[in-house]
């Protein structure tokens, strides 16, 4: 039973929570407020653990034991340009979880056992919330391993699509009702139906996770990612209804805003509809960018040499660098740090130029810069830097496209109205990546081909090692 | 409906909290709320623990174990981005200017 | 008990929420979280007009009466100052820039 | 009986509540938030009136009519300066209604009806939340009447104390905690001793608040009003829990908390503690700087007429304008904002600086200043205008004193540690008053002695008036 100081303690919980993740508004206070918000977890796991009249408290120990044994295993092998995957990966857990306390819920209805927890007796506004917390927690199963598949390159980034595939999902989804709604009239009416109907929704909901996921482009997966994370939130405070436990709820709900907030923000950043998203085939087929990959009749391409790089950057006054997905993916930003060291120490200004969308997830560019070890202060925003970019004697852009992809100002294509760095007012631009295909969007980028702009092809990695040698050797 | 209620205000508090994280804290935000989405531990320890066996034993059991795979690696792996960000402060300036959220200011 | 996390959240729900109001509307929000705090004129309809007469039904209605012109009142005069703040604009700059608050800005 | 939908009305009602408040956060969508707010209440009193078994609907529609009404007259007539006032009484009405509803439930209980509303029969619980209700909402009734009296001037703003005061003091509260307890005690055990009790505990409360306002300086009713504001929120909140009524937990929770922060800035602006405020006695005493009025010995101080302030500004190039409590008393904004606009015609910028604590609410100068249509992007908050007096020709200070007086930057009195307006860096700064007599801290402003101070004494009204047809005439 939920007596009032276990409510309490759940409250308390709940509180830690706010308090945590209000403090996630500024770096200062970040890593204390989750610490707070781990804290909340704790408070919540030993009240249930000592408060409530567990059966067996040592095997729910072993329980807690194995689970964060595996959850610390993971977190600290995690390459930091794997964490989209990860959290992916986590979220799924999460989503599962949730799925499978209400479907214990439900079994434990149906009489396998003689000790029935309080609400165990299912009245239908119970049965519609444990219909809910299997849908979206199944859902959200299945949808994260499909995402992280495509993250994490092991299942081909690329947006899978059938006849009838949209036909499919629709039927998937109606079975799925279906069952949830027998379920529920079963709950009052017909036992023996409740079993059944309840592990074909499960199925079908997670046939369902894998069909909405499936389609969706490779680089469309951090919108997907942070839906999901949505719905693991909604999927636990379903499961809090379904157990009448304020914890469950309060926090659920909180990450449910977290994520739709996420979501939201990234979408915009891109100019596209969450629709226009889930809908999908955007993005993610690298080789169809291949024709591209050439220069086109009548333009042509200015190249540089990392050598040239270091000393043109080394007698400018200021060098904006603008990172992006090619960083994270060559990992180059620890030579990237050296460079801008180095030019500081010449007294050039470095300043760097995060876009809201760079990288494959929000903020990814900031973790990656922090993992560098790169000091906030020269790190700034799109509407903070844009206008700076006409005093600037170098842009160094590392493995970015679109985002500074002038397409975007122009109409009809894919990224037409996603506001972009201005690199192109700068005197000269570098652009350091291994190819002239296109980014992400898949939209060509007449940048390349611009007077001032210079390629520097290769893998981003070499580059900057080589530049940041060039460097220390013209500084001896 | 109490339930109900509980829930709406969340919502709105979720969403007056979260709208102001900047950034360049996405990420670490992203993969801390995941970690307490994991919440649902405690639904699990009651499942598993309250029954007396059988089914839904084993369903809360692992439950509890995805659960606190989710909890405990969510918020280490959290952590883990945060440290980089809390040592990160420009040596010079780093004591004058203690917060020096350039790129997280709005 | 269900009433008591409500209240909590309200709590952390107000402090978000109220503590991003500009100094330039302070006086505003005072008296419009005024004019909200008549709200127990709801709580006034069900005691007067619950009962069958009587002092609580003369306490009612006199709780209704002198709640309602907290709310009226305090509703009307938040939006005559408001009135006041809506209008103005610089003639000027008003069209670019269509927030124009400069001092209130934090 | 509270159905179902009568409970979605009122969540309805609070989530108007919540995003009329969130409007509350910039100017230009003020206005609306108030109105949804306005809509909440409307939606909260309809679902009450018709979803309700209301017995007699007519007369509580008279009796809105009559509140309305009395609140509409109120509104229209108030004069813009006497806002404080004004705010302190409805609140006074709000905590009365409260305390009110909460001893019909009461009278209720008692059995002078036959018919029980829901939760009629009084738990310990209950009984606790009515002494809540009657207890706060009293105090909050006659503290906000005090507050009332000496903000208008009926009532001498001096803190009044008398010996024995506190004792007093302590020992009303003791008497009201007592019967407060006898109360909660009789409601289970001894049903005679529970009206004699809460009416004790009625008029406990009331000379409570008397006691408590009393020996708080005038000058600092608007940070008494505000805490009032939020005692008023709880009161309506106690009443929820006696009610089990979310409306109105939800809503006075987030105007107890709106109260509590406006006092908390407030006190820091004038960095003083809250107990500092409340244990009182600061302040108010008009007469007693008296002494101050004259120039003392080797000081001298240097006068100026509105002739010549207008010519002095009118070949200035940056002229800042720093308005206080003078202004409010004087009614000067209109000449002033008739200053501004001459002064700009003639190429003159002319800035408004506006302190925190300027006036006697939060908030007071932006409130006036808007009523004489002074356009928002000439205010400034003191942050971003300090640095600019170092480049400014004139600084014109209309009635304000404190909030320049540069004693504050000095340990040891009153208002050392409150941050300032730094005009003392202006080149010339001209001081609208009457006399040498300090503001309301009652600190000496040596401001007046400075070099490059003018005084310009008079009512600041009188003083604009003049000064705006000087510069007419200049113009012509
Ligand atoms: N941040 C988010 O939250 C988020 C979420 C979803 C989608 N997106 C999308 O992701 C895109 C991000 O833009 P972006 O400019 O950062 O990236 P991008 O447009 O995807 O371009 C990245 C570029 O990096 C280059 N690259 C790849 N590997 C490299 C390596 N090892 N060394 C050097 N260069 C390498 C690629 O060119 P080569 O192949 O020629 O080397 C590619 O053109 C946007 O379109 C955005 O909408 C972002
Ligand atoms: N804003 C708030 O929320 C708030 C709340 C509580 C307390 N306070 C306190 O109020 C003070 C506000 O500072 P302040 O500089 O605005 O005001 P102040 O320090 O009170 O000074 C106002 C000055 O105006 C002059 N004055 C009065 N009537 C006048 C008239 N008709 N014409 C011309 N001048 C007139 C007075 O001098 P003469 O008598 O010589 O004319 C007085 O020195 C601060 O100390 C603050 O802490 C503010």
């Amino acid at each position: 039973m939920q007596t009032p100081v276990i409510q309490l303690a759940y409250l308390a919980s709940a509180a830690l929570f706010i308090v945590g993740l209000r403090r996630m508004q500024s770096p200062a206070t970040a890593r204390r407020g989750n610490q707070l918000a781990a804290g909340g977890m704790l408070v919540a796991v030993l009240a249930t653990l000592f408060l409530y009249d567990i059966l067996s408290p040592w095997m729910m120990i072993l329980g807690l034991l194995i689970g964060g044994g595996i959850g610390a295993v993971l977190a600290r092998q995690v390459e930091m340009t794997a964490m989209p995957e990860l959290v992916a990966v986590f979220n799924g857990f999460g989503g599962l979880a949730s799925a499978l306390v209400a479907l214990a819920e439900v079994a434990q209805y149906a009489g396998d056992s003689a000790i029935l927890a309080p609400g165990a007796e299912l009245a239908a506004g119970t049965a519609f919330t444990v219909v809910l917390s299997v849908l979206i927690g199944m859902v959200t199963c299945s949808g994260s391993f499909v995402a992280y598949g495509k993250l994490s390159g092991r299942l081909s980034g690329n947006p899978v699509a059938f006849v009838g595939m949209r036909t499919a999902t629709l039927g998937v989804l109606g079975g799925a009702v279906f069952f949830g709604g027998v379920f529920v009239a079963s709950a009052a009416a017909a036992a023996w139906l409740t079993i059944p109907s309840v592990v074909l929704l499960s199925l079908g909901a997670l046939a369902l996770g894998i069909l909405l996921v499936v389609p969706i482009g490779g680089a469309d997966m951090p919108v997907v990612v942070a839906l999901l994370n949505s719905y693991s939130g909604l999927a636990a405070a379903a499961t809090g209804f379904v157990l009448g436990n304020i914890a469950l709820i309060v926090s659920g709900t909180l990450v449910g805003a977290a994520g739709f907030i996420l979501t939201v923000i990234m979408c915009e950043a891109m100019n596209r509809s969450l629709v226009n998203v889930l809908t999908g085939g955007f993005g993610g087929e690298e080789g169809a960018a291949g024709a591209a990959a050439e220069a086109p009749e009548g333009r042509t391409v200015g190249e540089t040499s990392p050598d040239d790089t270091a000393i043109l950057t080394s007698y400018a006054d200021q060098v904006i660098i603008v990172p992006g997905y090619g960083l994270a993916v060559a990992q180059a930003q620890h030579p990237l740090r050296e460079i801008a060291e180095l030019l500081e120490e010449r007294g050039v200004t470095v300043k760097y130029a995060i876009h809201p969308v760079a990288g494959r997830m929000p903020g990814h560019m900031n973790v990656l810069l922090a993992e560098a070890n790169v000091p906030y202060d020269s790190l700034f925003e799109m509407e903070e830097i844009n206008g700076e970019f006409a005093q600037t004697d170098v842009a160094l852009v590392v493995g970015a496209n679109d985002v500074v992809n002038p397409a975007a100002r122009e109409p009809g294509n894919d990224i037409s109205g996603m506001p972009i760095l201005n690199v192109d007012e700068a005197q000269t631009v570098v652009m350091m990546k291994r190819s002239l295909s296109p980014g992400y969007s898949g939209v060509d980028n007449a940048l390349f081909y611009a007077d001032n702009t210079k390629m520097l092809f290769g893998d981003a990695k070499e580059s900057t090692d080589a530049i940041a040698s060039e460097l220390k050797a013209l500084g001896a | 409906m109490q339930n109900f209620i509980v829930f709406v205000l969340s919502a709105f508090l979720g969403n007056e909290i979260l709208s102001k994280v900047p950034q360049t804290l996405h990420t670490p935000l992203m993969s801390g709320a995941n970690a307490i989405s994991g919440i649902t531990v405690v639904g699990a320890l009651v499942a598993a623990g309250m029954s007396g066996g059988g089914w839904s034993s084993w369903l809360g059991f692992f439950a509890l174990v995805v659960a606190t795979i989710n909890v405990v690696g969510g918020f280490l792996v959290t952590d883990r981005m945060l440290q980089m960000f809390a040592k990160k402060q420009r040596p010079s300036g780093g004591e004058a200017e203690p917060q020096g959220v350039k790129a997280g200011a709005k």
